[in-house]
């Protein structure tokens, strides 16, 4: 048998249901035909009433999953695409961002986010947004790369009583397959050693973190040993284990497939420039897509967001210093 | 003979109309005179931020909040001092709110209009405007889910508000979800400044519902006793199982947006129109007319209160503030998930 | 005696009824065309993303696009290619930005639908359902500032996008600054697989206008003279002044969302219904019984329309890919304020 | 006489209007009312036709924006704060910022974001949200520190091809003065040494300029010499002028008033860290807002944000190190 990571987010989201009668699934297209994804596939059979159709509301949306939140739910919001919920900003970012802050009545919500790019995607199917709600104060925001971790994480997430945004990369999907479904793991909020090494750290996140893979086992056929840190969760962020990896190697370089203008790789790096600043050996340095939309046709697409060859061809710049 | 109510019920329950007339009128009374004071003390300097009052609005408000039940559902906008002591907020959360005191339900943390208790149904605004009705659904919603029936919610609104797209996606969702919403409308005829010739071209706001497939009521705002019958039925559809109810209330408001506001803006023709009429006045005259309440009754009312607002500043005023070193300035609830760098 | 017209006029202008309804049915079989060619490139693996067809929609879309004039707006949505090239887009255009030509309209940057010229009155989709409408607002209220008169601006929507507060707060916005707007919604039946009981609860999407103060029209989108009649009527109405016009035009698509999509939520019963008529064979049958054409006419303008595609995407197939090297990575137009730093 | 920001911000509406007839306004309560703030007092009458109120629907008021610029024209948009912008965030991000990119038609509109905290303005009368915006391609961000810059800024703005994001701080307002409107300015872009010194360098903007000005004057008590930067311009972000003050003081502290995680902060320092990093000496240092909404009462609000008190405390501890 083999599982996708989108096999083990339908896995988590049955589980939830399943575990938790608070649990429900609402979302545009997301009952009887499973999701645009079909990340619920079969689960309105399943779960009768549990799994719901919504309109094309997404400010509505997540209005409605913060009332049920208020009333004692765990409601899982699925937006068809991350670039969407940039219409049902306000609700995430000042509604259920500051309700617990302002109230001190918990908002469990999961707000999930098909993210990230894939080929012929182009600017409004493929943008990687976990910065901007990164900075918002109210809300925990995971990048699970793994399908181990998108279960797991997913599964944690519906316990955490806060507002989750949960970014599920796109490319990922159907490309990312595991054995089986884990039984343990790493709790939210911790990074993940992905790789040993001793030369340089490169952190990175989500689907970016198969990139810095494969960027080290290139790498190490030049004689470098490469670390490679999936942060596993923007925010929080794990400084420690970030800082720890960079105190063996003394070397770092963050990827993120985001724009570079305050992005997960900013946030990083300046965290290690102020805090870790003896450890380092060489100057820290970012890899982000390029500053503009993500362009559709594929051969721009890979020049705009980095890949295996650009993180290694980064990496060289900084373990030849 | 005068019925006479000692404390004013906040139930929809409340046998009859008479009774539930004079319950509203001591929830705009007390409204109005604590909307007085928040005047005054922003006047004299006491308030951090603006103070934003319901004078003119109080029938259409209190008549909201009397037609609910303590279980259901209420959130209330920036005019709704009434509808909110009528829903069971007690006067002290919002002089606690306005002055910030560390005790009261936001802690300091938030102000003025925007304090709540969710767990108890009132829900706390945020201040974008349409972006509490989804939150109202949300309630409902989850109710239904959970099988409890039988409760109803509100959502305040301006007729600026009805311009929202969040306004209109909440509408729609709770209609195609046929929730007991009701979505009231304070048609006061200006969003701040702008009349309504630049914030909407239907000839009257209710005509909205039928593009939503919902119930319409339109109702004069200035008139206690038409409020009350109006937002009686309204409830009553929404609870009978009705589906989504649009009410629309013409009235002005009788004051600024705010306290710094002096709404020289206001169309005189308007304010001599009977929309101008200071619903407060209007119930009066009603109640001694209809020989539910006499003048001397009233007059004892109002000292009442005043006193007991009074006596609520008095109180707050030597409360503590929030102490900004007892702050954990954490956002989350999940402590363990906090960011600990800054 | 048959009326023969070697290229279909695109010009609201079109002199006859029977005229207009020969040049609609030309752009309807040249968009079915050009669709399936895209579905046949889809289905070979020749497209990048996904592919988005208007099957069982021309009708609607190319008496939009026939009724409007070239100096007019229009921004179409996802299933709109015959009103585009009713418009005036080239199949060129549409070709080179589904292959992602370096040489079309959006040079390989954006793909599939998300093509347009805005200097040509042609905007562009993004992919925010809703966000075009107030875009077209724009362009119309600019040409009134600057005292440009006549000009109309069409917005296409499906029936799923009315439930975006985008939608609403346009139409709002059009309706209270009186704007030439026709807001064109195809009510498919379904946004995706979801089904109209669970995306709005009034009974006819048409009812929605009374509650914006606009004019009204439904219609049987299968049927191409009633499109033509309508839309004819609803762009006279917004040149002449009077306001924003709601068109709702009842059809089904006979096509999956996109082509990855086999559509087999579609209720059957639908499918069988009038509704589930095919646009193009009833106006076919409509033409040869009005002795508008003939069958063998009819044939030769298909042939004659599947070798000029063929001839586009044989072009195009030609042409450079965008050069990654060439690109400037930099998204605004003052090149000395862009970020030189990654 | 004497000119406040406010009247800055009036009078450089007032000017683009009058030499350029593209311009127009478009705001709640911008027209006969003069604007929430009073920033378009008598323009309406000053400019009649060109002034208009707009409904409460910032999603249109940008789409009709955007429709305007493609017709030739040069609108400006007043928020009635820089909060709500949240509900008009798509139509800014996605549609007039990506326009020049996708179709080579430029998109001049100016969209002013009075922004910042106030005493008792509370959670969504205070945020600084600059930082979502310049994460997006294809926007410039502004955000004027001095009554000269709020002038001459606004009027380049209206100059400028691209969507401009003009944050005007609230507190600035009524509270700084010039004695009078500036006949020539740095260009947008540039940053500017608002305070010479050679033992740290604090890059600010915004209303932080001056908790930094502050600062270095009790700081310089100390016989310390703070050299401030005025950024003027978050995107561009102007990393010649930070790092050519940081070569001088080898020292950094970097004060913003919005949330930490992803901010101006976050992205001045992974700069000067990966381009300047051998120009420091001790580790660059952040100073932001807490991780929390804004709140409401004013002991909160001042511990919330950096005052110059905190700021200099900051310095401190970076100039004994
Ligand atoms: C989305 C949004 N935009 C702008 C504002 C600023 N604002 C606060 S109250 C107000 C006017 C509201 O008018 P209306 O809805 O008619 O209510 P009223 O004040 O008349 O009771 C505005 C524009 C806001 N709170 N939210
Ligand atoms: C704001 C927004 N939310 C979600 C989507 C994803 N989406 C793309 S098309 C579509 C269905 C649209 O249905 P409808 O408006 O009825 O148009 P149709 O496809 O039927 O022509 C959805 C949900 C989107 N594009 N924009
Ligand atoms: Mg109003
Ligand atoms: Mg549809």
């Amino acid at each position: 048998m083999s599982i996708t990571y989108l096999d083990a987010i339908r896995e988590a989201q049955a589980h939830a249901l399943r575990a938790d009668p608070r649990v429900f699934i609402y979302g545009q297209d997301v009952g009887a035909f499973g999701g645009a994804f079909k990340a619920t596939k079969n689960l309105a059979v399943e779960f009768p009433g549990r799994v719901l159709d919504a309109p094309i509301s997404e400010d509505a949306m997540i209005g409605l999953a913060v009332g049920a939140a208020i009333e004692g739910l765990r409601p899982i919001i699925e937006m068809q695409f991350a670039d969407f919920s940039t219409v049902g900003f306000n609700q995430i970012v000042n509604q259920a961002a500051t309700l617990f802050w302002r109230t001190n009545v918990s908002c469990p919500i999961i707000v999930r986010l098909p993210f990230g790019g894939t080929s012929g995607g182009g600017p409004f199917h493929s943008q990687c947004i976990e910065a901007i709600y990164a900075h918002y104060p109210g809300l925990v925001v995971l990048t699970p790369a793994t399908v181990e971790d998108a279960y797991s994480m997913l599964i944690e997430a519906v316990a955490i009583d806060d507002p989750v945004i949960f970014c599920e990369h796109k490319f990922l999907y159907r490309h990312l397959k595991a054995e089986k479904l884990p039984s343990e793991a790493l709790p939210v909020g911790k990074a993940r050693i992905a790789r040993v090494g001793r030369d340089l750290t490169i952190v990175a996140y989500s689907a970016m973190v198969h990139e810095a893979l494969e960027a080290a086992t290139e790498l190490a056929t030049e004689g470098w040993q490469i670390e490679v840190v999936d942060l596993r969760s923007v925010k929080p962020l794990d400084t420690d284990t970030v800082i720890a990896s960079v105190a063996r190697t003394g070397k770092l370089l963050c990827v993120g497939e985001a724009w570079p203008w305050g992005g997960v790789t900013a946030e990083v790096i300046a965290r290690v420039a102020s805090e870790g600043y003896g450890l380092l050996d060489a100057p820290p340095q970012r890899l982000n897509a390029k500053d503009t939309p993500v362009p559709y046709h594929p051969n721009l697409w890979t020049a705009h967001r980095p890949t295996a060859r650009a993180v290694a061809t980064a990496a060289r710049k900084i373990l030849r210093q | 003979m005068l019925q006479t109510v000692s404390e004013p019920r906040a139930d929809g329950a409340a046998g009859s109309v008479a009774g539930a007339q004079l319950a509203a009128y001591r929830f705009m009374l007390k409204a109005r005179l604590l909307d007085d004071k928040f005047a005054a003390l922003y006047r004299a300097g006491k308030i951090h931020g603006g103070v934003f009052i319901g004078k003119g609005q109080e029938a259409l408000s209190a008549a909201t909040g009397v037609s609910l039940k303590k279980t259901d559902v209420f959130a209330p906008l920036i005019r709704d001092a009434a509808g909110r002591l009528a829903f069971g907020e007690p006067i002290i959360d919002a002089v606690r709110t306005y002055l910030g005191s560390a005790l009261g339900p936001m802690r300091g943390r938030d102000g003025n209009v925007h304090r709540g208790r969710p767990q108890t149904g009132l829900l706390p605004m945020i201040s974008h405007l349409g972006a509490m009705i989804s939150v109202v659904n949300g309630v409902l919603f989850a109710r239904r889910m959970k099988g409890i029936s039988g409760s109803v919610g509100v959502a305040s609104l301006g007729e600026g508000a009805t311009s929202t797209g969040a306004f209109h996606e909440a509408l729609n969702q709770a209609a195609v979800e046929k929730l007991p919403l009701i979505l009231v409308v304070a048609n006061n005829h200006y969003a701040y400044s702008t009349p309504n010739s630049r914030q909407f071209a239907c000839a009257d706001l209710a005509e909205k519902a039928v593009g939503y497939g919902v119930g319409s009521h339109s109702v004069d705002g200035t008139d206690l006793a038409a409020c009350l019958a109006t937002l009686t039925e309204a409830v009553g559809n929404a609870r009978a199982g009705h589906g989504p109810q649009l009410v629309v209330a013409n009235l002005l408001r009788l004051c600024g947006h705010g306290e710094h506001d002096d709404a020289s803006y206001i169309d005189p023709k308007l304010k001599k129109s009977p929309l101008g009429r200071d619903c407060l006045k209007v119930a009066e005259d009603f109640l001694v007319e209809e020989k539910i309440a006499d003048a001397a009754q009233l007059a004892v009312w109002r000292s009442e209160t005043i006193r007991e607002i009074e006596d609520a500043v008095a109180i707050v005023q030597r409360e503590p503030a929030p102490d900004p070193f007892a702050e954990k300035w954490c956002a989350i609830a999940s402590v363990h998930l906090g960011e600990t760098h800054e």
